[in-house]
Formats: C-alpha cells, sequence, structure tokens
C-alpha cells in the first residue's frame, strides 16, 4: 500500500467550461447591499445609524437651508421675507449678507474701483505656477490654464478694467496658453518675476521698485560671474552682499529718481485695504513661495555633519515648533520693533508674512527631512564618485528625489498654513473669518447674523484645502507610476 | 528735531492713528473701509493741523491688547482708541494723555425682564467683559467692595460682546455707559434693554501719544484743546472762514491764527488749528454727528458738555 | 586656501556663519536695550509679584483678585493642561473611532467618516471653535428658561446636570463625613477624600496589572486563561465604593439660585465649546493616522493569524494593533503637540488659557509685552519639548528590529 | 530536479483510504468574475497533492478557500469530516486543523520567532506556555533553525523565515498542510533548505497540498499532480505520466514553457 | 569560469610602465578599530587587477580610498600623479579620472537612462548637452542597452542596470575604473552581461581595480590578483600561480572554500 500513486484517478478535461454569472444573490445590488451595507449585525447597525446621523442632520438643515432669502438689505428684512414666504415659525438662512458684502468678504477694503487688479494678480498666479505645478501633463495644464484665462478676463471685464490691463492680461493668459501647448519652460522667466510683478499689482505705486528690487540679484550674478573662477565661495559671499547692499543703499533712491524721470505707476492701495481672502490668499501665497526654499535651507542645514550648523537649525526649529502660531504673530505685531532700529516701522502684512513663513518653514524642514533621510547613501557616494560637489549633488540628485517623497507633508504644510492664515484676526487684520464678519455684524444691518458667513467662508477654505490635497494626491501617484 | 514724531509724520506724509477694531460710533470702518466715529474725526483734525490734509490718516485697528504696544513701539503716533487715562497707564505704561474727549464711566446693561433695577442686585449674575480693559479691574473691584460675587464671560470684542448678551449668555453687560448706549442703540429692540444708573467708576477717555516726545505731545493736546475752544467760542466749520476775516475776538483771533503765530511755537504754521476745526468741525460738532442724540446712539451731552453749559469740558486760554 | 581644504572648510564655514548669527543676535539685542532705553522700560519680571487685580472666571488653584499677576499665570498654564489633556483624550478616542470606521466594510459608514474627516481636516480651526461657541451661545437655553412654573428648559440626567448658553451645570460631590484637607501652603489643597479616592484607583490599577499577570503565569501553567474581568472590576470598584459609602459621597444637583445655577459645578461653555472644537479638529487628523497606522500592516499578517485560527479579535490585539501602535504612536503625538499649541485660540472664546492670562490681561495691565511673551513662549517649548522628549523615549522604546 | 539532490524515503508516504478533504462542485466568483468552476477534488488522507498552472488560473484561489480565507458560492467542501459554512464553530475547527504556509512568509515581525510559534497553540489550542515552548523548539529543530528561537524575523534570512513560517504552522499540529507558492519569493539558495524541509514534512506522511512551480518536487514527492487553467482543473495524473504524457493540449503547452524555461 | 564562455581577446591588454596608482604605507581606521594596515600596491596604466579576501577584511575599504569616498589617516595615495590629500581641488582631480561601480550600482530613480550618464559630463566636465548625449549613447551602445536610453533606472533589470552604471562611469571618460563587487546584487542570469562588459573594457585597455569573487573572471582577465585578509595584503600574484599554486595558508583555506562553493 505504499505505492504513491494508488489513489490517484487521470482526469483531463476535454470540454472547458464557459464562464458562468454567480447566483443572483451574489450579483448585482442585491449583492452590493449585502456585503456593503448589510453583511452582518453589526453592520446592519452601522447601516442604520449612519441612515439616522444623515437623517438627522438633512431634517435639522434642510428647512433652513430651503428657507433661505438671498435679496434682502438687512437681517430683519430677511425675517421679514422668511416669515412672510413660509410662515410666522420658519428658520431660513440668510444668504442676502453675502450676496451684500460679498465683495468685502473677498477684497476686504481694497478699493472697488480696482478689484480687478488682485483677480488679474491671481489669474496670472495660475500661468506662473503652470511651469511648476502642472509641468507634467498636458491635459490639465490645458484646462486649468483654460478655465483661467475665461474666469479672469471675464470678471476683470466686470469689474472694469481698463482696456490696457485687460490686453495685458489677455496677451499673458494668451501666451502661457501657447507656451503649454508647446513647452511650458517658456514661462519660467515670467514665473520669476512673477512674485514682483504680483507685488507690484496688488500694492501699486512705481513699476521702478520692483524693477531695482531685480537689478540687485543682477548685480549680484553679475559679481559672481566675475569671480566664480577665482573661488567659487568668495564670489556667492560677495555676489549676496552687492546685492544686499544694493537693495539697501541704492535702490530705494534709484527707484525714486527714475519714477521722478519716467513716471511709470499705478495707483498705490495700501496694506490696511487688504481684507478678507484677498489677505488669506496673500499672505498664504507668498509664505507658501518662501517657507519652501527657506524649509529646504534649514532641512539640509539641520542634515549637515557641521556641528554648529546643525545645533542652529535644530534649536531654530525645535524653538519654532515648539511655540503657538499666534504667540509668533504678536510677537510681529508687538514685539518686532523692539528688535529692530529705533525708528523702523514696517509693513503689518509683511511682518505677518515672515512670520507665517518662519512657521511653516519649520514644519517644512522637518518634512523634508524625512525625504532626506529616506534617500539611500549610495545616491550620495555615487554623487560623490561622479565628482559633484556638495551643491551640485543636493541640486541635481538629492533634492530632486527627497522633495518627491516629502509631496504629501508639504502640501498639508501648505494646506495648515493656509489654514492659519485666518489667525492673523488676533493682531487686528481683516481676515475673512471673524475681523470681516465682525465688522459686518457690526452694522446695524446685519447684527446677529452668524451661520450664514461662517458657512461661506467656510465652504471657500474647503474648496481651496480640499483641492490642494487632492492635486498632492494626484501628483504623488504620478510620480510613482513614472520611473517605474 | 530730527528724528522727532513730528518730523516722521511729516517725512511720511501720513499720520498713523490707532483707533478701535470696530466700535460704531467712535471707530469703525465702513463697507468700503472708510473710517468714521468720534475718535476717529480727533486723528483726522489732528492730521490736517500736522500735514494739512484730513485724509492724511492711516487708521490702524487695535484690539484691548495691542494699542499700549503698538504706541509704545512706534506702530501708531497717536493712540486715539476710547481708552481711560489712569496713573499707572501714565507712568508705568510711559504713555502720554493728552487730554479728555470723553467723560465716561462704567455701566451695567440688562434686560428689563431681568427685574434688575440697580448694580447692588447683581450679586451671583454672570457678566461679560471685553479683556484687557480697566473695566475688568473696576468690576472686580466694585464686586468686592460690595461683597458680591459674579462670573465674567471674557470676550474679545465688542461685536462678541452684543452677541454674547443677546443670546443671554451673560445676564448683564459691562463698558463704558457710551459704549453701552452704542451697543444698545444698535438693537434691534432697544427698548427691552436698560443701562443701570450705577456708574462704577470713573473713566476719562482720551486720546495717549508716547512719553517722552512733548512736543509731539503738545500739538496732539492743543489739537484737541483747539477743538473745544471752538465750540466753547462758537467757531464752526461753517462760520469759521467768515470768522478768519471779521471776528473780533482776541481769543478767536489767536486761535484761528490771524494775529498772533501761536502755530509756530510747536513747529507748526499759523492756521493748523484752522484746518483741524475745519476737518469735521469743532468738539461739538463732531458730538453731533458721531455720537450725538441724532445720531442712532444717542448719547446727551451730559458731563461732555461746555464748562458754561454745566459740563466738564474747559480748554485752557490760548495764548 | 583654507576653504580649499577639506579638514578645514567645514570648520571656516562654520566659523563665518557663528560669526554672522552671533552679529545678528548682538543687534538684536542691542537694538532691544536701546528701544528699552527710549521708552524708559526695563526687562524685569518684578511685575510677575504685583496684584493682578483681575478676576478669572475659571479657576483650578484658589485665586481671587488680589493674587500675584505670577499666580494668574499659574492658573492660566493650569487651564492650559486641562483644555490640552481633555482634548487629547477625547481626540484620540473619537480619532481612533473613526479612523477604524473609516476602514469599515460598511459603505455607508465609511464614507459618512471620510465626510467627516474631509471637512474637518480642510476649514480652519478657528472656524470650528467660533461655530460650536456659537453653537452653544445659539442654540441652548439661558439658565433662566429653566426657572419657574412656565420654565422652558428642563434639566437632564435625572435633574442632575443643566446645558445651558453659559456653562454645563454639573452636580457636586459632596460628603457627609468630610475628612478635611491637605493643605500643600501657596493656598493649594487636597481634600483627603480626593487623595484616598487617588490611592486607592492607583492600587486598583496595580491590583489589576497583579492579576493580570497572575492570569497569565496560570496560561503559562496550564494553557487556559482564567476569566478575569470581574476580578479586575472588583479591584478597581469595591474599594471606591468603600470609600463613597465611609465618606458618605452623594451627588448634590446644582439648583438655581437668582441669576444662575449654583452648588454645582459650572463648566463654561469657552472650555466645552474650545475642547469640542480641538476634539473634533484633531480627531479628524488622529483618524487618518490610524487608518495609515492600520493599513500599514499588510492583509497578509491578518490571513495568517486567521490561518493560525484566530478569532478577529484575537488578531487584533495580538497581531494587529502592536504593529499599527508602532507606526500610529509618534505622529499621534505630534498631534498631541499641536492640539496643546492650538489651545492657545482660546482666546476667540475667552477662555482665560496661559495666553489669556499672562499674554493677555496681564500684559495689557502691566506694559511688560516683551517679558510676558518671551516667559509665554518658553512656557509652551517647555511643554512641548517634555510630550516630544516622551515620544522620543516611545520611538527608540518600539524600534522594530531589522536585519 | 535542480533543488534536489537526496534519495527520498518513501516509506512513510502511504495514502489512506479515508477522505481528507473533499470538495464537490465548489463556484466561486469575484464579483461577477468566475474564478472557480466546478470543481471537484477529493483528498485522502496522507496524499501529497501539486498544484500546477498558468498564473491566474485560480490555484491560490483554490487552496484558500479550503481554510476559508476566502468564501465560496456554491458547491460544497468538507474538511476531516466539517462542512465550511459560514457557521463560525465550524470554521474554526478547520482553521485550526489546517496549517498554510504563504508565498511572503507573513511572519509577526514584532514576535520572535519562538513567540511566532507559539502564539497560535497558547492562544487557540491553550497549551500551557511551557508546552508550547518544547514544541515549538522541537519543530524549529525540524526546519533545523533552533538557534535563532530568540531573534525577530527581520533578523533572517528569506529561506529562514520561511522555514520559521512552516514550523508555525506545524506547531497547531495540523492534519493537512496547505502551501501557496512557498518558494516563489526566495532566492535560489534558499530554494533547496525550504524545499528540503518540505520533503521531510512528505516522507513523515503528512498530508499535503502544494501550490508550486518546482517541477522537482512535484515529480520527487507528489502522488498527484493537478493543472489548473481558467479556473478549472483540466488535468490530473500521478506525477511521472502527468510530465512524460500529458494529455491535454493545455497541459502540453504549460510543460513546454515551464521545464524549456 | 561558469559565467565566461567567449575567447578574450589579449591584444590591447598591455600593461605600460607608467604609474596609474600609487600606494604607499597607507593606514586606515575606523575610530579605534584599524581597517588598512600598512598598504602597499602600484598600479600600472592598462593593469587589471581583481582584489578578493573573506567578508570584512577591508576590500571596499581600500578601494573606496582610491577616490577618496573614504580617508585614510596616514600614508600616501597618488593618483595618475596627484597626491590624495584634504585638498579639494585635488580631490576633485582625481574623481573626474576615476569612474567607479558599485555593488548596488546607485543609478539615479528620477533621471531616464540618458541623463543619468550625461549629468556629470555637463555639470562637471562642463561638455554641450549635444555632445554628452552623442557619448552617452556611444557607451550605452557598448553596453549594448542604447534603446533603454529613455527608460527610468526602475524600468530595467538588475543587469541592465549594472551595465547603465557602467556607461555612466565611462561618460566621465576615466583613466581608471574602479569595481566594487559589481555582480554580487545580480541573480544568476545577469551577471554575465555584466562580466561580459567588464571583460570588453579589459580588452580595450581599460586600469581596472575589481573587487569581486568571480574567480572565472579573474582567471581570465586580470594579470594581478590580490588577496586581503585582515585590512592587509596578504599575498598578490599572476592568477594562474595565485589559483594553482597560492603561497599562504590563508590564501589556501580562502580559495578551496570559494571554489569548493
Ligand atoms: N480579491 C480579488 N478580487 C477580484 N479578483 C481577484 C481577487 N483575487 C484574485 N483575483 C483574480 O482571480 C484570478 C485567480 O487568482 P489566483 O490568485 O487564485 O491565481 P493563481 O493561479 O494563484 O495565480 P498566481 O500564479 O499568479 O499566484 C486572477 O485572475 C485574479 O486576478
Ligand atoms: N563606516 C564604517 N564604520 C566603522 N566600521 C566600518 C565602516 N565601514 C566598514 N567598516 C568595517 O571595516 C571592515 C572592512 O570593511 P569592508 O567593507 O572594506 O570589507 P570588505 O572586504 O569589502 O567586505 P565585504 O566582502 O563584506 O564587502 C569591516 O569589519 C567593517 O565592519
Ligand atoms: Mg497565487
Ligand atoms: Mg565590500
Amino acid at each position: 500500500m505504499s505505492d504513491t500513486h494508488a489513489q490517484t484517478v487521470p482526469f483531463v478535461r476535454d470540454t472547458m467550461l464557459p464562464s458562468a454569472a454567480p447566483p443572483v444573490r451574489e450579483s448585482g445590488a442585491i449583492r452590493w447591499l449585502r456585503t456593503n451595507l448589510f453583511s452582518g449585525p453589526v453592520n446592519t447597525v452601522l447601516t442604520l445609524l449612519g441612515a439616522l446621523i444623515i437623517w438627522f442632520l438633512v431634517s435639522t438643515f434642510w428647512d433652513w437651508f430651503a428657507h433661505s432669502v438671498w435679496n434682502a438689505s438687512s437681517l430683519n428684512e430677511c425675517r421679514a421675507i422668511i416669515a412672510a414666504t413660509w410662515g410666522e415659525d420658519a428658520r431660513g438662512a440668510c444668504f442676502a449678507v453675502i450676496r451684500e458684502r460679498w465683495n468685502q468678504y473677498v477684497f476686504g477694503f481694497y478699493p472697488v474701483e480696482l478689484y480687478w487688479r488682485p483677480t488679474m494678480t491671481f489669474g496670472l498666479l495660475m500661468v506662473a505656477l503652470a511651469p511648476v505645478l502642472f509641468s507634467a501633463s498636458l491635459s490639465i495644464r490645458r484646462v486649468v490654464l483654460g478655465i483661467t484665462a475665461v474666469v479672469t478676463l471675464w470678471a476683470m471685464v466686470v469689474l472694469g478694467a481698463p482696456a490696457g490691463w485687460l490686453i495685458f492680461a489677455a496677451a499673458v493668459l494668451v501666451a502661457g496658453l501657447v507656451a503649454s501647448e508647446r513647452n511650458i519652460s517658456w514661462m519660467l522667466p515670467f514665473s520669476l518675476v512673477y512674485p514682483l510683478l504680483g507685488v507690484w499689482f496688488l500694492w501699486g505705486g512705481t513699476l521702478w521698485g520692483p524693477i531695482f528690487v531685480l537689478v540687485g540679484p543682477l548685480l549680484g550674478w553679475l559679481a559672481w560671474r566675475a569671480l566664480s573662477r577665482v573661488s567659487p565661495m568668495l564670489a556667492t559671499v560677495v555676489a549676496i552682499l552687492v546685492t544686499v547692499l544694493f537693495w539697501l543703499v541704492l535702490a530705494g533712491d534709484a527707484a525714486r529718481d527714475a519714477e521722478a524721470l519716467l513716471p511709470l505707476s499705478i495707483d498705490a492701495v495700501r496694506s490696511d485695504r487688504f481684507g478678507g481672502f484677498l489677505l488669506s490668499l496673500t499672505i498664504g501665497v507668498a509664505g507658501i513661495a518662501l517657507s519652501l526654499p527657506l524649509g529646504i535651507v534649514l532641512a539640509l542645514a539641520r542634515q549637515s555633519d557641521m556641528f554648529l550648523i546643525k545645533s542652529l537649525a535644530v534649536i531654530f526649529i525645535e524653538f519654532i515648533r515648539g511655540v503657538p502660531l499666534i504667540t509668533l504673530l504678536f510677537v510681529a505685531s508687538l514685539l518686532l520693533n523692539y528688535f529692530l532700529p529705533p525708528g523702523t516701522n514696517f509693513d503689518i502684512i509683511l511682518r505677518v508674512i515672515i512670520m507665517v513663513t518662519i512657521f511653516a518653514a519649520a514644519y517644512m524642514a522637518e518634512v523634508i527631512r524625512g525625504g532626506l533621510a529616506a534617500l539611500p547613501k549610495g545616491q550620495y557616494e555615487a554623487a560623490d564618485a561622479l565628482g559633484l560637489d556638495y551643491w551640485k549633488a543636493q541640486r541635481l540628485i538629492v533634492l530632486p528625489q527627497a522633495l518627491k517623497i516629502s509631496i504629501p507633508g508639504i502640501v498639508s504644510t501648505f494646506i495648515g498654513m493656509f489654514k492659519d492664515t485666518t489667525l492673523v484676526t488676533f493682531v487686528g487684520l481683516y481676515d475673512p473669518l471673524k475681523s470681516m464678519s465682525d465688522a459686518v455684524r457690526a452694522n446695524v444691518e446685519w447684527k446677529g447674523i452668524y451661520w450664514e458667513p461662517f458657512i461661506f467662508v467656510g465652504a471657500i477654505f474647503f474648496l481651496i484645502c480640499f483641492g490642494m490635497s487632492r492635486y498632492s494626491m494626484y501628483l504623488e501617484r504620478r510620480l510613482q507610476r513614472d520611473h517605474r | 528735531q530730527e528724528g522727532s514724531t513730528l518730523a516722521q509724520v511729516k517725512e511720511r506724509g501720513e499720520l498713523n492713528c490707532g483707533v478701535n477694531t470696530g466700535l460704531v460710533g467712535f471707530a469703525a470702518p465702513d463697507a468700503s473701509g472708510n473710517w468714521t466715529g468720534f475718535d476717529v474725526a480727533f486723528c483726522r483734525a489732528l492730521a490736517a493741523a500736522v500735514l494739512g490734509d484730513p485724509a492724511k490718516v492711516k487708521f490702524v485697528p487695535t484690539t484691548g491688547q495691542t494699542r499700549f504696544t503698538a504706541l509704545s513701539s512706534g506702530e501708531v503716533d497717536v493712540l486715539a482708541r476710547n481708552s481711560t487715562w489712569t496713573y499707572s497707564r501714565d507712568t508705568d505704561l510711559k504713555l502720554d494723555f493728552i487730554g479728555v474727549n470723553y467723560y465716561d464711566g462704567q455701566g451695567f446693561m440688562v434686560r428689563s425682564d431681568l427685574g434688575v433695577t440697580s448694580a447692588k442686585e447683581l450679586d451671583g449674575a454672570t457678566i461679560c467683559i471685553q479683556t484687557g480693559t480697566t473695566t475688568e479691574l473696576n468690576l472686580a473691584d466694585y464686586f468686592r467692595a460690595n461683597n458680591m460675587t459674579y462670573t465674567p464671560v471674557n470676550i474679545d470684542s465688542n461685536a462678541e460682546g452684543e452677541q454674547q448678551y443677546m443670546a443671554g449668555a451673560c445676564d448683564a453687560y459691562t463698558t463704558d455707559a457710551s459704549g453701552l448706549a452704542a451697543t444698545r442703540a444698535a438693537f434691534a429692540d432697544p427698548e427691552t434693554h436698560i443701562i443701570l444708573p450705577e456708574i462704577i467708576s470713573k473713566e476719562p477717555l482720551g486720546p495717549a501719544v508716547r512719553h517722552g516726545d512733548s512736543n509731539w505731545g503738545d500739538i496732539a493736546r492743543w489739537t484737541l484743546n483747539a477743538l473745544i475752544a471752538a465750540e466753547e467760542y462758537g467757531v464752526t466749520s461753517r462760520n469759521i472762514e467768515e470768522l478768519v476775516r471779521s471776528s473780533e475776538n482776541p481769543e478767536v483771533q489767536r486761535l484761528l491764527g490771524t494775529t498772533d503765530e501761536l502755530g509756530a511755537m510747536m513747529g507748526l504754521d499759523a492756521e493748523w488749528a484752522r484746518r483741524a476745526i475745519l476737518a469735521g468741525g469743532n468738539y461739538g460738532e463732531i458730538f453731533a454727528a458721531n455720537i450725538g442724540e441724532q445720531t442712532p446712539i444717542g448719547l446727551a451731552r451730559g458731563l461732555n458738555a461746555q464748562w458754561t453749559q454745566g459740563g466738564l469740558l474747559y480748554a485752557p486760554p490760548f495764548r | 586656501m583654507l576653504v580649499n581644504d577639506q579638514r578645514y572648510r567645514s570648520l571656516t564655514f562654520q566659523v563665518i556663519v557663528f560669526i554672522l548669527v552671533m552679529a545678528a543676535a548682538w543687534w538684536l539685542v542691542d537694538n532691544t536695550i536701546r528701544n528699552l532705553a527710549l521708552m524708559g522700560k526695563s526687562f524685569d519680571f518684578g511685575f510677575l509679584f504685583q496684584r493682578a487685580g483681575y478676576d478669572i472666571p475659571q479657576t483650578p488653584i484658589p485665586y481671587t483678585a488680589d493674587d500675584s499677576h505670577l499666580r494668574a499665570s499659574v492658573v492660566g498654564l493650569l487651564n492650559t493642561l486641562i483644555v490640552a489633556v481633555l482634548g487629547c483624550i477625547a481626540a484620540t478616542v473619537l480619532g481612533v473611532i473613526v479612523g477604524v470606521a473609516r476602514l469599515s466594510k460598511n459603505w455607508l459608514f465609511a464614507r459618512l467618516m471620510t465626510v467627516f474627516v474631509e471637512i474637518f481636516r480642510n476649514m480652519p480651526l478657528l472656524l470650528w471653535i467660533l461655530i460650536v461657541y456659537a453653537i452653544f451661545t445659539e442654540i441652548l437655553p439661558p439658565p433662566n428658561a429653566f426657572r419657574g412654573e412656565a420654565a422652558t428648559s428642563g434639566m437632564i440626567l435625572f435633574d442632575h446636570v443643566a446645558l445651558t448658553n453659559r456653562y454645563t451645570a454639573l452636580p457636586t460631590l459632596a460628603m457627609t463625613n468630610d475628612p478635611g484637607s491637605l493643605d500643600l501652603g501657596a493656598r493649594i489643597t487636597f481634600n483627603w477624600a480626593t487623595i484616598a479616592f487617588v490611592v486607592v484607583l492607583v492600587g486598583g490599577w496595580f491590583a489589576r496589572r497583579m492579576i493580570a499577570s497572575w492570569a497569565q503565569d496560570v496560561q503559562d501553567r496550564t494553557g487556559s486563561r482564567p476569566t478575569t474581568w470581574w476580578m479586575s472590576l472588583a479591584v478597581m470598584i469595591v474599594p471606591s465604593l468603600l470609600l463613597i459609602w465611609y465618606f458618605g459621597l452623594h451627588l448634590e444637583p446644582p439648583t438655581l439660585q437668582g441669576f444662575n445655577f449654583t452648588g454645582g459645578l459650572n463648566v463654561s461653555n469657552s472650555l466645552v465649546a474650545l475642547w469640542l472644537a480641538l476634539t473634533l479638529y484633531t480627531a479628524a487628523f488622529i483618524a487618518e493616522i490610524v487608518r495609515a497606522g492600520i493599513l500599514a500592516v499588510s492583509r497578509g499578517q491578518s490571513e495568517a493569524a486567521f490561518a493560525l485560527g484566530l478569532r478577529p479579535n484575537r488578531t487584533m490585539s495580538l497581531v494587529i494593533l502592536p504593529q499599527a501602535l508602532r507606526v500610529i504612536i509618534p505622529p499621534l503625538i505630534s498631534q498631541y503637540l499641536n492640539l496643546t499649541k492650538n489651545s492657545s485660540l482660546a482666546i476667540a472664546v475667552g477662555y482665560m488659557d496661559l495666553r489669556g492670562t499672562l499674554g493677555g490681561t496681564t500684559l495689557n495691565q502691566t506694559g511688560r509685552e516683551l517679558e510676558a511673551i518671551v516667559l509665554m513662549m518658553l512656557t509652551y517649548l517647555a511643554l512641548s519639548l517634555i510630550i516630544s522628549a516622551g515620544m522620543n523615549v516611545f520611538n527608540a522604546r518600539v524600534k522594530l528590529k531589522e536585519r | 530536479m535542480e533543488h534536489i539532490e537526496r534519495r527520498i524515503d518513501r516509506s512513510q508516504m502511504t495514502v489512506s483510504d479515508e477522505v481528507a478533504i473533499d470538495i464537490r462542485n465548489m463556484n466561486k466568483w469575484y464579483g461577477t468574475f468566475h474564478v472557480l468552476r466546478d470543481i471537484d477534488l477529493t483528498v485522502h488522507k496522507g496524499e501529497r497533492i501539486v498544484i500546477a498552472g498558468p498564473s491566474g488560473s485560480g490555484k491560490s484561489t483554490l487552496i484558500r478557500c479550503i481554510n476559508r480565507l476566502e468564501e465560496h458560492q456554491a458547491g460544497h467542501i468538507v474538511v476531516d469530516g466539517v462542512e465550511l459554512t459560514s457557521d463560525i464553530k465550524n470554521i474554526d475547527k478547520v482553521r485550526s486543523e489546517v496549517g498554510m504556509v504563504f508565498q511572503h512568509f507573513n511572519l509577526f515581525p514584532h514576535l520572535t520567532v519562538l513567540e511566532n510559534c507559539t502564539l497560535a497553540p497558547i492562544w487557540v489550542r491553550k497549551v500551557p506556555r511551557k508546552q508550547a515552548e518544547a514544541t515549538a523548539m522541537r519543530f524549529l529543530e525540524k526546519v533545523k533553525i533552533p538557534e535563532q528561537a530568540g531573534k525577530y524575523p527581520g533578523q533572517l534570512s528569506g529561506g529562514q523565515q520561511q522555514r520559521v513560517a512552516i514550523a508555525r504552522s506545524l506547531c497547531m499540529q495540523p492534519k493537512i498542510m496547505l502551501f501557496d507558492e512557498p518558494t516563489s519569493a526566495l532566492d535560489p539558495e534558499m530554494i533547496k533548505e525550504v524545499l528540503d524541509t518540505m520533503i521531510e514534512l512528505a516522507e513523515e506522511g503528512m498530508t499535503m497540498i502544494c501550490v508550486t512551480h518546482e517541477m522537482g518536487f512535484a515529480q520527487a514527492v507528489a502522488n498527484r499532480v493537478i493543472f489548473m487553467d481558467q479556473g478549472q482543473i483540466v488535468e490530473q495524473n500521478n506525477p511521472t505520466d502527468f510530465f512524460n504524457n500529458p494529455k491535454s493540449e493545455r497541459t502540453k503547452l504549460f510543460l513546454s514553457q515551464i521545464l524549456g524555461h
């Protein structure tokens, strides 16, 4: 009986069975319901619970939404309309406040006749971002730039932009679209000068200011070119010195003189006119743009094997991460003047941007450090063996990979920072959430209106933040697919 | 002189004026960001006196917590934010109050259906109060002195205080009586709220400047005095041009710079006071336009009448 | 050239940076000194010992307006800690529930939790704080709605708790046999009964541990684990019950007297709203962390456990959780850190935390912004350093051993 | 036969008449995709069955149905006299009789090798720890790595890990062992170690079902080779006939690919 | 000689008198651990040197010292007439003359194969992109994977990746190539491809130092085999004598292990 093959019944199938449909209760909607909603007692209870929650939410808020009033000039009028239309006891939303005051929530106290300027600024921002953010996918670029172009131009027309500027914006947008079809990196120079242009569009004043700000690095670069043969380190130091000195000593006067010679200016708008989402976006975008490079530098410093540099970076990062943002904002608004030479006084928005940047940069540094640490040592060695110096190795080999790994973290830092722009309310700036709503409520007509502004502002924040997080997920997936 | 506040303001071409973030009647931005109010008017008058243009003011909204720092750190040149002149603020906080533009006192507002008619009946009540104000200290002192207890509800801004009070989250709202009146006036049903008779403190509200620059202090002080004196002498924004030409009153002539050049003593020109008065009118006009009985705020002059009318306003002589 | 020498290059660079940093620091300090001199102020913490003069609604340790600013600051710090600890606990519980529910096979429930997470993560915390606070003030009834015959609102939980738009009025614990208090000086006292309860609870906890290790021992010897839950329950509860009986502990419901409920503990809405908003907001983040942690344990692990015959709940406790926790704990602790820092938004609802006392009223009444803010930042910094030190210890302990 | 060098002792490899696993007319769908079609399979105690077939043919699914890691939708599976239904009692009974070794080992990385091996005996079989550890050490010796008992899986090589996985299953003293491509994630040197262990098991008379592409192993050890394609059993035979004289076209094609490679 | 099948053309394999690398009395410590002890080694242009030795004997460390991936603490290393000191200029010069191929390839995963090959020429040698790409394609053809130029390293097999790594080094047109166990991370089938490439290089007269356990390669190509143990050069000889007639006991032991295996 020890024959191994004793029990084998040879079997050969000569006709292959066709694929059959699953039994009824195993397919279609029934199966879906059974497996997804009622697959066991616990699950059934959960489903009922979920349904209960939804029913509760809908039944509580439905009436309120359904009875909303969009056309009224005061809360009392709203209430009167609701009472008249849906009966005395009806409760309803009064979105008329949004309709009446949307501009305040969006533009703050920016001069009404100049609303087109922030509109154009943020429209062109998309063009400037295209080479950076949407570089890989033509179809996405097409959609984003196309929509941006249409919306921006339409909004500018509606807001009464002068024809010259309309043409300018149209030209840039079209250039962006064309470049996007051909080679999006053509837009890089625009992306580089955009920060200065954006500042000029928003705050106005003379164009010579931004121009001379730009001249500084240009001179620095020339100095670097001239000296880099001698010693790259010396050249870098000199270049930075030249730039900073130019900015500090010459740029202001030069801009004033040039303006006197050839006036090139648009209406100036002061910082105290900024408010609402214009303020949030300005702080947010500036903070994002500045905190990334600063965060990279901090992360590299923290990863460096130079003890002193590393310790300084650690102290800085841990300090910033250890204190709440609003204490930093208080520093910006209350203490900064202690630390600067007597009599210096600079713009509160700028100060807030600096603090927000520093705060986000510390978090960014930790995120990027994670990415750096995830890189295998072999990458550094290979770069060394090929003769790349430290900076080239970082720029060409290390950072591209580290940043890619860190994308989710970087984007959530951005999102966190954008949400945190609401905290500027505590230093007397008109954020869209609290200060602006308080300002609106300070008027007799809208006293007592709470929910509608919250919903409006919250919805906009949600759209922007949710959009960013989805975009980062898309980016992550795409980068994963590439290179594999 | 170099580095003085006056020089800085002139150099900048703009006066930085610290105001409330939003208290109707005293300082609040309207839908398009234009500031109006009683304190705002003082800022404009000062700007007119110094810079010749009442529009050259940058209003810096300050909260109860940031106001003094904003002033001492140089962020604002003058603070006109219904702040109470107290000993320690004048000395320890290194501010200089340049006068009183509104004599106020702390009061309580309650719903009339609460059945309370005196502050003495507030034992055990919940009271809304803005943090960082003198009212917070007064309230503590008052209840201790009267052997009563209370629960404070700390709020950050007047708007929030109204919200809490309206919703019944506090039984009483306490702040300066003027503020109470302004708040009550803005209610849909002002009749159902009463302001209790007790005024538990003296609250002389006035603009303040930094300690140490007496010249700038003088300018602010005398701008305020000019507005008060103008009312006393009957100089209004409407008749001022005529008075410049025709006034016989030597005091008025000095005030309007037609005879002595008083302005030069402070580093200003002769017509500084004229411009200050033209900016928004004399004290009485400003009062009437912003918080007077014809406005929704509806404050009576009361203590803030001229001394000649039985009030406390008494501008020192211009000579 | 020194900079071309590998050995000295980094040294040179470091020296340059050090000089620059020192110069910058010196510049800042010099400016500060000059500015202070210009304003005629000094840098001096003497103000902390002056009379504070203001009242604080919630005082974990006795405090009156006559106490010093220092004591006011300590009260503020304790308030910060109270909301932070409560928030961390609640956010963890909710976050774990939501995170697990998001992984549930129940389509509806999982979607609902996704919506919860996305909504709370993508809107500013300040918004949630304001909304929750507004819900409390606008929707709950004021205390006088509980008054009289025609009361429009009633107390809940057998007339022991009243939810009002000012506070939640809870019953107090009263004792018929009060053992008196232990005085720690500085007017900080602990009731002996409290101490007794703490001792009994801690003792009970140790007893529970001993029971568990006894059970383990029995299991090791015989293979079957004795049922111990009732013993654990007993050692935790019976002594406490005895104490309750001995001290004659009972609940005294709050009563409406005058304007407010008295005779109970009134937990102010600013605390509850802040706590709730922090909880909801942080729970959304924790849910994601928990979800990622569980997903990080590969499906193969649970399949292997099932194939060995382990039941799902044992699989969870013996295989999945120990692995998931390693992934979950570090980001969880940084969420605790965030929550603690975010509690400084208490300013929006007038909750008097450290920022509200030291960095708010004290700063404002004394005009010592430099000192107050520096002190406040250092306190927050110390808090976070303590928390992250704890995290590092933990990380080092649980690191997976690899080849 | 590249990995198998030694003579195989067939003395214990007896096939009894008792039925270990009985699968009748079993069908399974993933959604609407018909993965397993009318599977009929009877496994007797002591049989060593190798399942082969192209990727995606349902081999893994089939053996995962046997210990109910996957649910079947039609037909019957009876393991050691217990029918697999949704009754949890039955599932537990079956699972504790059937050991399974996965392609990717699925060791518990947070437990030492010894703890991996004693976990289930202690918690499922309620064996005292001492005894569980003794058993575990016995099986670790059998798979030739007793000295690694205190290490963590992450510290072992792939071959060692897979042998721990086998020992872990054996510690439950199962009547039947399922192997799902136990060597396909291993480096060539390590395959031998694992196959040796499996051969030893076979020599001791364990009932085994093994999905593998190691044809040397199949020829040396199996008493039956089953060829699956498109979710069906296309051919089964004893190894000699299966390899030398395949009947179906598909089998021929498959064998030519796999052996030519 | 399992992996080497073809006849090797030795016509170009001439050793010149010029010294390519001169190591004198070199010592290195890791902390207090003495890894390399009194290493003396002169490599002439055109030599093909294989370094063998047990694990941990310091082979990798030695060749990593030659392009200063590790710093030595005593003695002298002169590469192509440039002494390696802490002077960065010298280090840069040496690194651009010495190519290195790592065990784990260390390709840059975010760059295509072509970009991997042109990166260093463009940024270090400042070669115009067009020209760098032409050179790169030439070397990719040489390693027989020109068609993969546009792919990312992650899309290639191990053998292909290692050949890209070789091409990448060659693109810098180095005078000396260092190989650190270039085939030991590869599957057996792929080893051959890489060895072929290395043989071709040798046939063209490249100066090579190669740490490897591929004794077939050593016998076929090397003109000198160096045996290291405990941080010292224990024996060096031409391959024939080295393998057939080892002098030292240690070498014998090592060879018996490695060849018996
Ligand atoms: N959870 C699942 N949901 C849907 N389809 C699945 C699932 N698991 C497996 N399949 C599909 O079922 C088919 C059979 O899968 P199975 O893993 O059993 O194949 P296999 O024969 O083991 O293949 P391999 O040799 O690649 O392991 C495949 O087509 C597979 O794509
Ligand atoms: N960074 C380091 N720090 C401390 N010791 C090290 C370091 N790198 C290597 N070593 C030690 O130096 C010795 C020589 O290492 P090396 O890598 O040169 O050996 P090897 O001959 O290349 O061995 P293998 O064949 O395993 O690659 C080893 O004992 C190793 O443990
Ligand atoms: Mg499979
Ligand atoms: Mg090595």
